[in-house]
């Protein structure tokens, strides 16, 4: 699970962060990313909802990829227009089966009181999102949104 | 993030401040399972007045101790609801289980009413 | 120029950032670090001391380093007890002569209004700074403060 | 980052909001250079009342602005500067070649009695 934004593509701007899978590094991711899609003027409530997806993804990293151990989380966070796309990956446990994994309200963890919200919290906060993942590798999240006042402007 | 616990006659009210996330949330479990097993308190109300970020870790946590407070037969209710919690809340069905109410004072008044 | 915090090194959490030379991103990187910083809860004038001077070495890598031409700058951010170290590369044009470099008050580049003092504030709001470089290859700044309440703590 | 410019009697009066690094630095000194050529102004006041970070880009913007009403002699004052960007201004001698007042009404006065 790793990629590049290989110069050659038409990105206008991105970023990539890297940091261990402690749940202290929650804040900080969401933080980040925000601070750097301010650049495309959001709103404020399209700004919440990309900082609430991207913890939902990373905290699904550390809890559930990781399961509290030690490993390393990436994102990687591009735009160009008004599009900002997000992914988050980890080499962790990864999805058995991505379908339901995706239900509302199912979690594989009720003991930790998990609510089994956070991917439909991604998809309705995000324009798409999309899951790759392999048992026993890792898994990767991809979240694309359009923000701001051009809705020409498409997810691509 | 930080929890202040007040009582209201028999009531336990829950005030959160900051950000409610993964890493923040077991620590306001913890003080307010404490907080309620102390007390041995029947009724809770959580007021988001003060919340800056939340995540579905904070669904988990309205959802466990509702979910406790049932079994004790007792009474729960949220208020102070920013529109952006109130999506979140909505989308996961908390609104279909638990009472709303804008102001403490009026979710202290249904809990109680209830009890 | 490039490093990485070897997991076998006692270090309790860090992040890697990595961005391209773009003016934009100036403000996200001091607000990423910062926002990593945090959870060593510095006094407010801690943290702007330190945002000041991740800008300072930040703005160096996309001004004279890449001389506002595409590149990529690099930063690691990395904690242990109460101290933190930040480490901001490019892979740009280098410093000839350090020494004139860090002299207050010089700048190689008047005719942008630069006032020469970059160095001396990262100097100042920081324990300690560090500056490698070979000229055509590119520069390395290391950045380091003790934060908080806890003065027994020395920068490594 | 935003410029917000006024004018008093013969003074140019530019308040500074938000971030003022390398990148926001181009367009605020475009817009007072504007200002001041478009006005043939030879007096200007700096509010930092309402910044929220400032680096060493900001002494540049200063010191610049500070090179040009000299050579006109005209006169400048700086105000409302906050503890932080206090530590800046006098690591750098702008204390030592420009008045700061603690209001822009005093930088006002200052800058008219000098003209
Ligand atoms: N990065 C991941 N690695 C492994 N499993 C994951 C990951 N993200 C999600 N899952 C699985 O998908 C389920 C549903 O995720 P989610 O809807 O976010 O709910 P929750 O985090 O509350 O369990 C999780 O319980 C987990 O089993
Ligand atoms: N990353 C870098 N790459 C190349 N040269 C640099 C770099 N950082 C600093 N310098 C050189 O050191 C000088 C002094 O830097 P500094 O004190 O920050 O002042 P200023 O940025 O205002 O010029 C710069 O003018 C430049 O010549």
């Amino acid at each position: 699970m790793s990629s590049r934004v290989s110069p050659s593509v038409a990105v206008e701007n991105y970023i990539r962060l890297q940091f261990p899978s402690k749940s202290e590094n929650e804040s900080f991711a969401r933080v980040a990313v925000a601070s750097f899609v301010a650049q495309l003027d959001p709103t404020l409530e399209e700004l919440t909802e990309i900082k609430t997806a991207v913890s939902e993804a990373v905290t699904n990293a550390i809890i559930h990829g990781y399961e509290n151990s030690f490993g390393e989380v990436r994102i990687e966070c591009s735009i160009l227009d008004h599009t900002v796309k997000i992914t988050i990956e980890d080499d962790g446990a990864g999805i058995e089966d991505i379908s339901v994994a995706r239900q509302p309200l199912y979690t594989s963890r009720p003991d930790l009181e998990r609510s089994g919200m956070g991917m439909t919290i991604m998809e309705t906060f995000m324009d798409l999102m999309e899951l790759e993942s392999s048992p026993g590798c890792g898994t990767r999240v991809t979240l694309v949104k359009t923000v701001g006042d051009d809705p020409s402007q498409q997810p691509s | 993030m930080s929890v202040e616990t007040l009582v209201h006659q028999e009531v336990l009210v829950v005030r959160l401040h900051g950000d409610l996330d993964h890493h923040s949330v077991e620590s306001i479990r913890s003080e307010v399972e404490k907080a309620l097993t102390l007390g041995g308190y029947r009724a809770l109300v959580m007021s988001f007045a003060s919340i800056d970020f939340m995540d579905s870790s904070g669904i988990g946590l309205i959802l466990g101790r509702y979910k406790k407070l049932k079994e004790m037969r007792g009474a729960m209710a949220l208020c102070e609801i920013n529109p952006s919690l109130e999506k979140i809340l909505k989308m996961s069905g908390v609104y279909r289980v638990l009472p709303v109410f804008p102001s403490e004072r009026e979710a202290l008044a249904h809990v109680k009413g209830v009890l």
